[in-house]
């Protein structure tokens, strides 16, 4: 019944099984909904942050999405800037994720604020010294330069090309796409910097504390990298995760490949400079502040295992693999390593974040547990249970894969 | 933000922030405004659509 | 164009795109942000007019001076007054949060009511004065007519003996006809019982701390607000840049790392209940090595030497009884020190200027242990201390205006005939005045209450006595309970007819010598704002309650007001002789105690030293003035007596009421032969370990937590830690490897077990406590009061299973055996 | 911006820890003063508000050795780059260059809560609820109009009083002064003491009693070696207690030995030591 929506030629389910697929994902996003409400309406003491969990799961998530919604700009970058044609293919796909992982992250951090009605005092009383603000900043930005991305592939669905002001409009931004993929670029490379600048300046917090390049900490850049390295790893990872539930080939593999090697070459840059970064911090700064590496596992469930598989098994292990041709082509293995790297990215976050600001710095304070309540379950799944949600919305009724097509001839034929 | 918000000051820190968001703003502005017309112009026909 | 649903698209999109260009969302947006700015919901404090207003605090002993800032009339912050010779400048933090007693309207009544709902629950109904106060008179007048107004008694728990209103309630009591006038046990009574025994002075305790060098206390919790924080804490600053300066010393004898103990200069922690062994071998060393003062003792004290007395019976000095009894090696036994220690103890407290040696158990609030009181008294006689500088002052109570005498009807001087029920004064506890724990278990203990009608004041029993809830028991069985509190207390919540006094902050009362105090002063609280709601001043009240009652009653309360009872009293004072109405601040009221220099009084005559005391709230006579009370001692013998012929008098002359033997026992007193009339020390009663009980409840207070009658301001519970109070759960404290004995957890759920009770508490593992002892705090557990306190906590009180303290026969409440079993 | 100095006054606070004897009546004081309000629950220390907080602290030794003491910790008025302010978006938290107060402005304030996150002191406190003044309850009656009332979702933190500050200088302007006395302005903690631990004062003005006491051998601030610049200086006279209020690598610690000084005056530690 809405065949007429669905692209071209292509073969989708039938609108029952599609609307049942999406029952879960709606679940998902009533209990946040609910959260949400609750969090707005009586505040945040529905949670179970506190005065020493100022950051807490919800801002996890922030960053953790921010950090895979690279793959957006980046493939952005390679396909208009560099001028990889190949990435064509994916450019859309990547785009989606992007905007699902951005706009879920603002709306996130619209509830995490204790005056949401106040939120835009970030832009009017900027203060222009606070890493956040940049990345406040950036964030909006860069999240209307998605939108504008989106659009055309919006666009493009069968019935609004049938109106000429649309299809015409959607091509010509198209057209200059490039322009937005430039400043997409230039301002995610700044908040996703930002993001990492935000703990680095935190000189008072010995856990996160790093010495910099002029005002930006050395976390400024190797979130950056990080970011680059494992957003295109995410944007694989869904790409093949609905050709797995939609049971057939969507990308050809060059494109893949191509975002898998790149990747590879990145995560190795992105693991040296870590490791430096790491070993600067160990013998530099946390002597210097009357402390040793062991001082912050003293109490506690975190200990150095965390930087072990952080480091180890989520950064150098992928690395390796993705860096092996043979390796990375066998699906397998590109997906073990790709999980990986977005696994030793969001741990790497929640170090930064929630490691941070439990360990005490006062040394006679004790350290404090934190557990979060269904109402930060419930908002962060539902960013899940949304993205789920839109990306198949845009795979039914969106080209967004334009070799779909060609890849699978005989299916499409047999269902005309 | 703007100079009317009282923290505003006329200093090299402002100017290089505040220079590089407006010029990211304005760029995404004229690309929009730049597809607009041209759609506009096409519609009215002045301008020939490529077709594809 | 006809609406069909493409141009209604159209429409909305427009409109929407439209309106983003007009004004109106950003006016929004600006406007909600403004309303999150003033949110209907958040208080905005009126402003007006600031002042300050003098008063002076009668939450506890302490008597500081306070000065409350006012906004024209609301009362917004209480601050320490500095022109006030008590506390310069600072205040505790229960007097700090004072306005929430007086402003926080659920923990107070506010009219007179009605009991309606079961005892204890809680539930009053309105009621008129004139109905309240006629009910009262109506049940005095049925038991007089009766003929047995005995069965009228009072509990009073004002702080001060000898302040005005307990004078008016043990006068209405006494023109009634009850002997029955009641009062909660503090420290006070203990001392002045000691005082009167071996000085034959009935002043409060006075000690000249700030002029010490050398402090031995024997468990005075200076830090947890022994006597009153406000110039304890001061006078303890100047210990500490002594201290400093190695000028003095504080040595804190306890068996908890409190914060006296942690803060003091040396720590000795000894088993509880032996503080006496203790002293006595202190004094031993002294006499042994001759450190003792051998002039003050040969001149001044009887019973130091053996004697003989008239009778030519031989009998044993002090001295005698210290050599042979308490050699460091035999103290050390008792109390668990090394005997080295003791012996540095005794040279250091014999070399010092002016070394003291004080007593009084944690803040004071209850009784102290006498023959301990004495034994320590002793110590100080020995150094030869007694009115020296920083030494024990021996005084004379406050010259107060006496009341008129009165005439007593037959009805009332039958009843007056009465014995008093708690047998205080009888022979069994011949200088005790009052002994509320015995009146509970008389009361219980016969068949139907001999006590038909109960008024309390100020107090709190049902909390605050360290009974294991024996009073409580009793309430249930008086039949009629008036309570005069202005708080929704436990006591009250079993009471029948609430007549609510104003709070401290809105009455004129007055507050004698605050505690230990070197010098005489008389404070006189004013109304900081008027009366909130319909309560009245329980002083007025009584004169009305005696003239509904009329005849001789009538006649002994001829005032119109309670303030004319006070300006009596001030005559008192204004005809003792000069004084200081005045205070600048500088001078050191506690100075030149040798030099004893005239004083001019800096007021012209009666009427304005009543002026100035009602608006400065304030009467002394310095130190430099008083100089230390070099009369004579005041007892049979006019010495200082180690060997006391007053406990000998009691003893010996009432050996009809049976052997000598029986009649110790009575008393409770364990050893036998002279050594009964002299310092020493007595076995604890009951066994302090048993294999049912082999633990120790030793219960502690806090300084930020109100033990006495009064409820904690709010604000303290902020000041609490989450290892004293968490949610609903207090915590004991014990030793870590006690508590691994009884493999127990940190902050796991236990109940503490006595053979009176047990209470649900979590552990707080502590090093600083003493291997084998249980340390809960006092002040939790509230029943009453509002959602701040009630149901917080577990009140120690409940368990405690008080032996009689030998020869006083008050509460043993400092050692209780308990078990610790698994919540 | 934070190239800046502060200039003019730099108030600052000496809290002697011999002194201080944890009554907590400073905590009171605090709340008191400044419309702090009592949530029925205050046994949630996570959450509950107290700008000044009293840590306690163990010498961790074993009965009898054992010995307890107390850090009152009021907001540090860090004087070099606060942690807090230069990360604060909407600009809510100001270091004032003429009196060293880091002001904390609510009704601009989002509730980011990032200054909690950079700051090593605990000190800034979210309202994680609106205040506690139910209806008809009177708790609202004894409120100070000086101080504004917080609503929920905000961040506060200890001002050193600054409304007494103005009330000092509205007080010296109407007497036509320009300058003020030092016990004209002094904090609701420090006035209260009972102890007279905590001083208050100008640490620019050699007169005041701070910026001689900070001279003393004994004084100390907390993380010092953070940078942050504390302007709330503590004194004590036990090593152990000094030892706990930054963090050392062994050996790094010394104690205080200023032989010319000690010999003159003072020993490492009074009393205790000396039996």
């Amino acid at each position: 019944m809405d065949s007429p929506l669905i692209p071209e030629g292509v073969k989708r389910c039938s609108p029952k099984v599609f609307f049942f697929w999406t029952l879960p994902w709606l679940g998902l996003l009533l209990w946040g909904g609910l959260a949400a409400i609750l969090c707005l309406w009586k505040g945040l003491n529905q949670t179970n942050m506190s005065n020493i969990f100022a950051f807490a799961l919800w801002i996890v998530f922030d960053l953790g999405l921010i950090a895979l919604g690279a793959g957006a700009f980046f493939t952005g970058f390679l396909t208009y800037i560099i001028g990889k044609k190949e990435l064509k293919n994916i450019i859309n796909a990547a785009v989606i994720i992007g905007f699902i992982c951005y706009s879920g992250a603002v709306a996130m951090l619209g509830i995490d604020i204790g005056q949401p009605l106040r939120g835009w005092f970030i832009f009017w009383h900027a203060n222009i010294h606070s890493m956040l603000v940049e990345v406040s900043f950036c964030i909006t930005c860069y999240l209307g330069v998605l939108a504008v991305e989106f659009i055309p592939i919006i666009l493009a669905n069968r019935k609004l090309q049938e109106v000429k002001e649309f299809r015409l409009f959607g091509h010509n931004l198209h057209e200059i796409m490039a322009v937005f993929a430039a400043t997409g670029t230039f301002l995610s490379f700044f908040h996703q910097g930002s993001l990492g600048g935000m703990f680095g300046v935190m000189y008072a917090r010995p856990f996160a504390a790093r010495e910099g390049f002029y005002i930006w900490p050395w976390t400024f850049f190797l979130f950056i990298l990080s970011a680059i390295a494992v957003g295109p790893c995410f944007t694989i990872l869904c790409t093949k995760l609905t050709e797995a539930i939609s049971r057939k080939k969507l990308v050809p593999d060059n494109a893949v490949q191509l975002l898998a090697k790149i990747s590879a070459w990145l995560l190795s840059a992105y693991m040296i400079l870590k490791i430096a970064d790491t070993l600067a911090w160990i013998y530099g700064i946390v002597p210097q502040e009357g402390l040793t590496f062991m001082d912050f596992f003293k109490q506690g469930p975190y200990g150095v295992w965390m930087v072990v598989v952080e480091i180890i098994i989520c950064g150098i292990l992928p690395a390796i693999i993705l860096m092996i041709p043979n390796a990375r082509k066998q699906t397998g293995w590109l997906i073990t390593a790709s999980l990986l790297a977005c696994v030793g990215i969001i741990l790497n976050r929640f170090m930064f974040i929630i490691v941070t600001l439990a360990i005490p710095v006062m040394p006679f304070t004790r350290f404090w547990s934190y557990l979060p309540t269904w109402q930060e379950w419930g908002l962060s799944l539902a960013i899940v249970g949304y993205g789920i949600l839109l990306f198949s919305l845009a795979y039914r009724y969106l080209p967004v894969f334009p070799k779909e097509l060609e890849l699978n001839p005989n299916l499409e034929t047999r269902t005309a | 933000m703007t100079p009317f918000s009282f923290e505003w000051l006329w200093n090299v820190e402002y100017f290089i922030f505040f220079g590089f968001l407006y010029l990211a703003l304005t760029v995404i502005g004229c690309g929009l405004v730049f597809a607009a017309i041209k759609t506009a112009l096409q519609l009215m026909g002045f301008m020939r659509e490529r077709h594809f | 164009m006809e609406l069909n649903r493409r141009n209604f698209v159209k429409l909305l999109v427009g409109g929407a795109v439209g309106i983003q260009l007009t004004p109106l969302p950003w006016k929004l947006t600006d406007d909600i942000a403004i309303w999150t700015q003033n949110w209907p919901w958040v208080p905005v404090p009126p402003a007006g007019a600031f002042d300050s207003v003098k008063s002076v605090c009668s939450l506890c002993p302490g008597g500081c001076g306070i000065a409350v800032r006012k906004v024209d009339e609301r009362a917004v912050k209480i601050e320490g007054r500095t022109d006030y010779p008590v506390n310069p400048g600072g205040i505790c933090p229960i007097g700090m949060g004072g306005l929430q007693l007086l402003y926080d309207k659920d923990i107070r009544f506010t009219r007179p009511m009605k009991r309606v709902g079961p005892r204890g629950a809680g539930v009053f109904q309105d009621i008129s004065w004139e109905e309240a106060i006629g009910t009262l008179c109506s049940r005095i007048s049925d038991l007089r007519s009766q003929g047995k107004p005995e069965a009228l008694a009072a509990v009073d728990g004002s702080y001060m003996r000898g302040s005005t209103m307990s004078l008016l309630i043990e006068r209405l009591l006494k023109a009634i006809g009850s002997p029955n006038y009641l009062r909660t046990p503090s420290f006070e009574d203990t001392y002045q019982m000691t005082s009167t025994l071996m000085t034959g002075r009935e002043g409060p305790l006075a000690c000249d701390l700030e002029n010490s060098d050398f402090v031995l206390s024997f468990g005075c919790g200076f830090l947890e607000g022994w006597e009153g924080a406000g110039r304890i804490l001061n006078a303890w600053t100047i210990l500490r840049d002594k201290a400093l300066s190695k000028k003095a010393k504080v040595v804190q004898i306890e068996s908890r790392a409190s914060n006296t103990a942690s803060k003091a200069d040396l720590w000795v922690p000894i088993k509880p209940q032996t503080e006496a062994a203790l002293a006595l071998g202190i004094s031993h060393v002294l006499v042994k090595e001759g450190l003792y003062n051998r002039k003050f003792v040969e001149e001044q004290c009887f019973g130091f030497d053996d004697w003989t007395s008239s009778d030519g019976k031989e009998h044993i000095g002090f001295k005698t009884l210290l050599l042979k009894k308490y050699g460091p090696e035999q103290v050390a036994q008792i109390t668990g020190l090394k005997p080295s220690r003791i012996v540095s103890l005794a040279v250091d407290f014999a070399k010092a200027k002016a070394p003291v040696a004080l007593f009084g158990k944690e803040k004071g609030d209850l009784n102290g242990s006498l023959y301990e009181c004495m034994s320590i008294m002793a110590l100080n006689a020995l150094a030869g201390k007694l009115n020296q500088p920083g030494g024990i002052l021996i005084s004379d109570p406050l010259p107060l205006g006496i009341l008129p005498d009165f005439q007593q009807d037959p009805v009332a001087l039958a009843g007056n005939s009465k014995p008093r029920l708690d047998g205080a004064g009888s022979p069994s506890y011949p200088f005790t005045r009052s002994l509320i724990n015995n009146f509970a278990d008389t009361v219980s203990g016969s068949g139907d209450s001999p006590v038909d009608t109960l008024m309390v004041f100020s107090s709190n029993p049902a909390f605050t006595l360290p009974d294991g809830g024996r009073f409580k028991k009793a309430l249930e069985k008086i039949p009629f309970i008036v309570s005069f509190s202005p708080f929704r207390d436990e006591t009250a919540f079993m009471a029948d007819l609430i007549l609510p006094n104003h709070t401290y902050l809105e009455k004129m009362d007055d507050v004698v010598w605050p505690a230990a105090l070197q010098f005489p002063l008389y404070g006189l609280s004013r109304p900081v704002v008027k009366p909130l709601y319909d309560t009245r001043h329980s002083g007025d009240v009584i004169l009305q309650i005696a003239k509904k009652l009329g005849n001789t009653i009538g006649d002994a309360f001829p005032w119109g007001a309670y303030e004319d009872v006070l300006k009596i009293r001030a005559m008192g004072l204004f005809k003792s002789g000069p004084g200081l109405v005045h205070y600048d601040g500088k001078t050191q009221t506690w100075e030149d105690l040798q030099v004893k220099t005239a004083l001019k009084p800096d007021y012209k005559d009666f009427d304005e030293l009543w002026k100035t005391l009602k608006s400065n709230g304030l009467w002394y006579r310095p130190q430099y003035a008083t100089g230390a009370g070099q009369d004579p001692f005041k007892t049979p013998t006019g010495r200082f007596e180690f060997y006391n012929s007053r406990i000998e008098q009691a003893v010996s002359g009432n050996t009809r009421n049976g052997s000598r033997e029986e009649i110790l026992d009575a008393m409770g007193i364990h050893v036998r032969g002279d050594e009964v009339f002299m310092p020493h020390y007595e076995k604890p009663a009951i066994p302090v370990k048993s294999s049912d009980y082999p633990l120790q409840l030793v219960p502690y207070e806090l300084i930020n937590l109100a033990t006495s009658w009064t409820p904690s301001p709010p604000f303290l519970m902020k000041t609490l830690y989450d290892n004293e109070l968490l949610k609903d759960t207090s915590f004991a404290e014990i030793h870590p490897r006690t508590a691994a004995e009884y493999h127990l957890k940190d902050a796991q759920r236990v109940w503490i077990e006595s053979p009176s009770g047990k209470v649900n508490v979590r552990i707080a593992l502590f090093e600083g406590a003493m291997p084998g002892m249980v340390y809960l705090p006092l002040g939790l557990g509230h029943s009453a009061y509002d959602e701040f306190l009630r149901g917080k906590g577990s009140n120690p009180n409940d368990i405690i299973h008080p032996s009689k303290d030998p020869l006083s026969g008050m509460p043993v409440w400092w050692n209780t055996p308990v078990r610790i079993t698994k919540a | 911006m934070e190239e800046e100095h502060v200039h003019g006054h730099r108030f600052g606070m000496v809290i002697d820890l011999d002194k201080c004897t944890g009554c907590g009546t400073c905590m009171v004081a605090c709340a008191a003063e400044n419309n702090v309000s009592v949530r029925p629950d205050e046994s949630d220390k996570q959450r509950s508000i107290t700008w000044m907080q009293l840590f306690k602290i163990s010498n961790g030794k074993d009965f009898p050795d054992t010995e307890v003491s107390y850090f009152p910790r009021p907001c540090m008025h860090c004087n070099h780059h606060p942690p807090c302010v230069s990360v604060c978006v909407a600009t809510a938290t100001k270091l004032d260059f003429h009196t060293g107060i880091v002001s904390q402005i609510y009704t601009r304030c989002i509730g980011c809560r990032y200054c909690q996150a950079a700051c090593p002191y605990q000190a800034r406190y979210f309202n994680w609820w609106d205040g506690y003044f139910p209806k008809g309850k009177g708790l609202d009656r004894y409120l100070s109009p000086e101080v504004s009332p917080r609503m929920r979702g905000v961040v506060e933190k200890c001002t050193f009083c600054h409304h007494r500050l103005m009330r000092a200088k509205n007080q010296a302007y109407a007497e036509d002064r320009r300058e003020i006395e030092e016990d004209e302005y002094v904090t609701a903690c420090a006035e209260a003491c009972p102890a007279q631990a905590i001083t208050f004062g100008d640490l620019n003005n050699p007169e005041h009693k701070v910026s001689q006491l900070i001279k003393h051998p004994f004084a100390f601030r907390l993380l010092d070696r953070l940078g942050t610049e504390p302007k709330v200086y503590y004194l004590s006279s036990r090593d152990w207690i000094r030892r706990l209020a930054d963090n050392f690598l062994p050996g790094e610690y010394h104690p205080v030995v200023n032989k010319n000084w000690m010999e003159r005056e003072w020993s490492t530690k009074p009393g205790r030591d000396t039996f």
